[in-house]
């Protein structure tokens, strides 16, 4: 199975987690590598999505935003029923498995480069476009029949919070400005990417290890949600992308977004818009469980699927 | 000199938050207040000032009595079940 | 309205003494602290926030009056010897 | 137990003016002084502490009233007009 | 019209500002732009200096600081009779327009580097040298009549302010190590360069958009003040360029350091040194009109003006 | 005598402090830094140890080891006796110079790569096997006959401490990952080193100026102490790299490491193991005087040792 050497800090940062080290990185400093890896990403796509024909692209993205909604809609039931949790946590936690991570995709990218696997560039449009129906969609859930809501701020925290400003904007400056004029860039946006994330997977070792010694709390009920939830996402972000004639690293890169659960865009806003949701439970989940099961087994897993699927043709 | 006796409200909440409670703050009249970056532990458990954990900040808002109470009132009763919240005052003797 | 009297500790101390600050006040009985960040300068010389030599830190505790003289006393025989340490209590309205 | 009555003096004003304070401060008689980081609103604007546009200093000094008499003083006659400047101070039990 | 895309990031910073996003460079990783910036600078200027006989300099030198300290001075009547702005306000934003900006200056390298258009090198020197009289100008003007000034403390925060050491030191730091000894360094300060440049533009927009937001209150004269400033500085800088036999690179630098403002290190002696100066005045109209200016417009045509001279010959 | 550009960023910061200059490295920049330098330096070595057989290191280590013990064991009772200096005082300094310093380590790395000499990468694992005795050998000498210590947190602070942590983290990161693995983490964490270095210098430069003020009080004697140590102990380290066989760039690093005394380590362990030792003298002497001295005069002069007695023949 392929592995990335790059998530060894994810487990540097565990083991220092664990052991209560005194190490830990400046919240202004953690805050400039998520700019970074935003803007970089941002720019990445924007380029490649310059050299690409836009109209053929509106199809295919609203059938994979479509099936994309499907995962909240479907987590809701699932922990509302199945888990017994209060109306205001299933929904929260729906909105944070419909929406992505933009570092799970990352160390995603990073394989299928070190693989040598070609991919879609413009994939990464879609860890904007994703994020927006997922958080809708969980307040929606949370607040049916229940009061109003502040709608406005709402879409306010979602469209312009520094997440989507900072993806959309680097997509915009790399199409407008394309491969040629970003490439005095490059060796800040593109070369020093793959040790920016090192870093950025440090802290989220760091941070996950408190998550992942309160999990006994949660119960066999939410840890096996946090499994699940992403391998079904990724079968049908597979059969999606096969369907749409994705090349294999396309494919791998859907089933990853569909997988991947959000920690930075969705705990804010949520926090925000449904109050009463336990922000405990969502994060512990998608950050405690789901990002280490799909940097680390997820997406080997989600490659192979690809390939065996395409190897049956496209 | 011009020292006359004054109210401080502080209020410990979370940085999430921070937009909103000054809107409020502002609204109910207060003149101006003063943010400080904090972190620490209550009921709510402990807030480290780590990204997805989030962190505190402390407010001063330096007022009348009537005026702190009004800002007490209004965000014990929107805020307080929610989120983590601690607000004291004490009398002091402002020296502007 | 459920304001009631209590008491607030302010402790400044050094840095590196955090941790075991913090055990020691969870540990006497507290139900939560505050800290931020903090400098200054005292009589043992100035703590510039600056590596190698340290900053300070400021911990707000909001107890009844038993509890911070607890703490005073505790901390004061610990730490005041060889560590930067002031330590000032003050009556103050709890607003919960 | 020592403690001791003090009047606790909380000086919020520009970052830009430091050193400048911290001088007048020293020079008036203060043992010592802690500074927080801060920003504020009051009427001289937004002091968010973003640069070009700058930020305050929070600065606390623990002394007999007299003291922090002076201390009002001198920043209210030499600062007052030009800078964001608040002032205000309050009994405290010093727990040294 | 040439067109360097690291100013894109601007917008970007100008749109997150306007939306109110949350997005916002924390202050610490602000510092460490600026110091990285200014450092780089003053090494790059430092490694050219070694390479040309330092007494050369002397005469231009001295023109240069002579013609560019007509700027405040001429600028201050203007303020004062025109604008009838108070005697403080007038001698700071004075000296914010004789003062000089580091990142207006970096923006119009970025371009030359990009056109391929070769330019002195030590004009970077100038960077420090202006920035002096100019200040103390403006001291001299607020003053004049008015009291004691305390020059001592004035001195110190200008000559030992972090704004120029950084770039003294880093002068003198390039112009000891030479070309071959700073080699190892040149992939963090040299390559590094743009990437750097565009995070500052994206934070300057982010502040700039609070200012314009502010620019209705400042009236028409400031306005135009703020745009024809450094469109005559430009021209004299241009003029004398040309006189003094530089290349069209060197003259269009000379240009655009005329007409910028600073925003760095003159808000911060001002503060100090007038304070009875109003900084939203000085900075709204240096950063929020200026700045922008500059970038967009102003070093398009400086570089136009500078070609157009030279084409009469040298 | 060879000369390292990179320490002028240390005399820039020196100049900075004496004058006073608002210039300073904000906090959570200089944390960043430093979790960079410890990271990189341990990924080097990392590479470096995976290419060798680790068996064939047991003794030598051993012996590198049992003779840098010597250095905290023979300074205590020269401080103690002849510098009349408090128990507590004497076991801090003895466990400050018996530890060692990343940079002045990183300086004279660079400097043999800037001269091309080679040298045995697995030196790097020094750095952090010999900080262990030396804070182990201060508390012991501090506490001798006196109550009890609590030894669970000090080991806890040593070895989970983030120095360490990161240093061996990087180690294993680097000899799990090898060369190869480790590639695209390059550009960041190799190329990128010595500029960071620089700023990292700087910031030392800024705070050693404190330090040098303070250092007429300290008298003669710790002066002479931090001067003639490491010098001593770089002879224990010559002599013993070479009877190790070690090449005479592993050898001049070797003496290198037993002349460096901690600065970031040390304290904050002895800050809390002996805390009626006052950090001013120990501080004060091992980055206002020791640090100084190796990175200008110390390292030349040790490595013109190694050369010397290799002339000998190996
Ligand atoms: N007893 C206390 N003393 C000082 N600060 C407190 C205390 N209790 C709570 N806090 C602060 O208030 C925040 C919210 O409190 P809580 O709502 O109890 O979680 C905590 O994160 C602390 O920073
Ligand atoms: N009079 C005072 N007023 C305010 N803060 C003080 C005062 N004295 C000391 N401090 C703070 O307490 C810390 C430790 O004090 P000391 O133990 O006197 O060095 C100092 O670094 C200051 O931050
Ligand atoms: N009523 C208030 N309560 C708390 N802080 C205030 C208040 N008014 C002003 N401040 C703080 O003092 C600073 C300067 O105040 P001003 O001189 O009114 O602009 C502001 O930036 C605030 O941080
Ligand atoms: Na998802
Ligand atoms: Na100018
Ligand atoms: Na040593």
């Amino acid at each position: 199975m392929q592995f990335e050497p790059v998530v060894l800090f994810f487990l540097l940062g565990v083991f220092a987690g664990l052991v209560r080290s005194d190490l830990k990185i400046p919240g202004s400093i953690y805050e400039a590598l998520s700019i970074f890896l935003l803007l970089a990403i941002g720019l990445q796509g924007g380029v490649k999505l310059a050299e690409f024909p836009l109209v053929q692209l509106l199809v295919p993205a609203l059938l994979i935003l479509a099936v994309g909604a499907l995962i909240p809609l479907l987590s809701f039931p699932v922990l509302r029923l199945l888990g017994r949790m209060t109306r205001a946590d299933s929904a929260s936690i729906a909105a944070h498995y419909g929406s992505v991570s933009v570092v799970t995709f990352s160390v995603a990218v990073a394989l299928l480069m070190q693989e040598d696997i070609d991919f879609e560039g413009y994939m990464i449009v879609f860890l904007v476009l994703l994020e927006i129906p997922a958080l809708v969609i969980g307040v929606v859930l949370a607040r049916r029949g229940s009061g109003h809501t502040q709608w406005g701020r709402l879409a306010h925290e979602v469209l312009f919070g520094k997440s989507i400003l900072l993806l959309a904007g680097g997509l915009v400056i790399g199409f407008v400005a394309g491969a040629e004029g970003i490439k005095p860039l490059d060796i800040l946006f593109f070369d020093l990417f793959k040790g920016i994330l090192a870093l950025f997977l440090l802290e989220m070792g760091l941070v996950a290890a408190g998550r992942i010694a309160g999990l006994r709390s949660y119960g066999v009920f939410l840890v096996s949600f946090a499994i699940l939830t992403p391998l079904l996402s990724a079968i049908l972000g597979t059969l999606l992308g096969w369907m749409l004639g994705l090349s294999v690293g396309g494919t791998m890169l859907l089933a990853t977004l569909y997988a991947s659960a959000s920690y930075i865009a969705a705990p804010a806003a949520m926090r925000i818009a449904v109050p009463k949701a336990n922000p405990a439970l969502s994060i512990g989940a998608a950050l405690g469980i789901t990002f280490p099961f799909n940097i680390f087994l997820g997406i080997p897993i989600y490659l192979w699927m690809a390939q065996f699927l395409h190897s049956f043709g496209a | 000199m011009t020292s006359q006796p004054m109210t401080l409200l502080v209020i410990i909440s979370e940085t999430v938050l921070e937009d909103i409670l000054i809107d409020e703050i502002m609204d109910l009249g207060a003149k101006g207040y003063t943010i400080t970056e904090a972190r620490g532990r209550g009921t709510h458990g402990t807030r480290a000032g780590r990204w997805t954990q989030g962190g505190n900040i402390r407010i001063e808002v330096v007022g009348n009595a009537e005026l702190c109470q009004r800002i007490v009132q209004r965000l014990q009763s929107a805020y307080e079940q929610d989120y983590g919240l601690l607000m004291y005052t004490a009398p002091v003797e402002l020296q502007n």
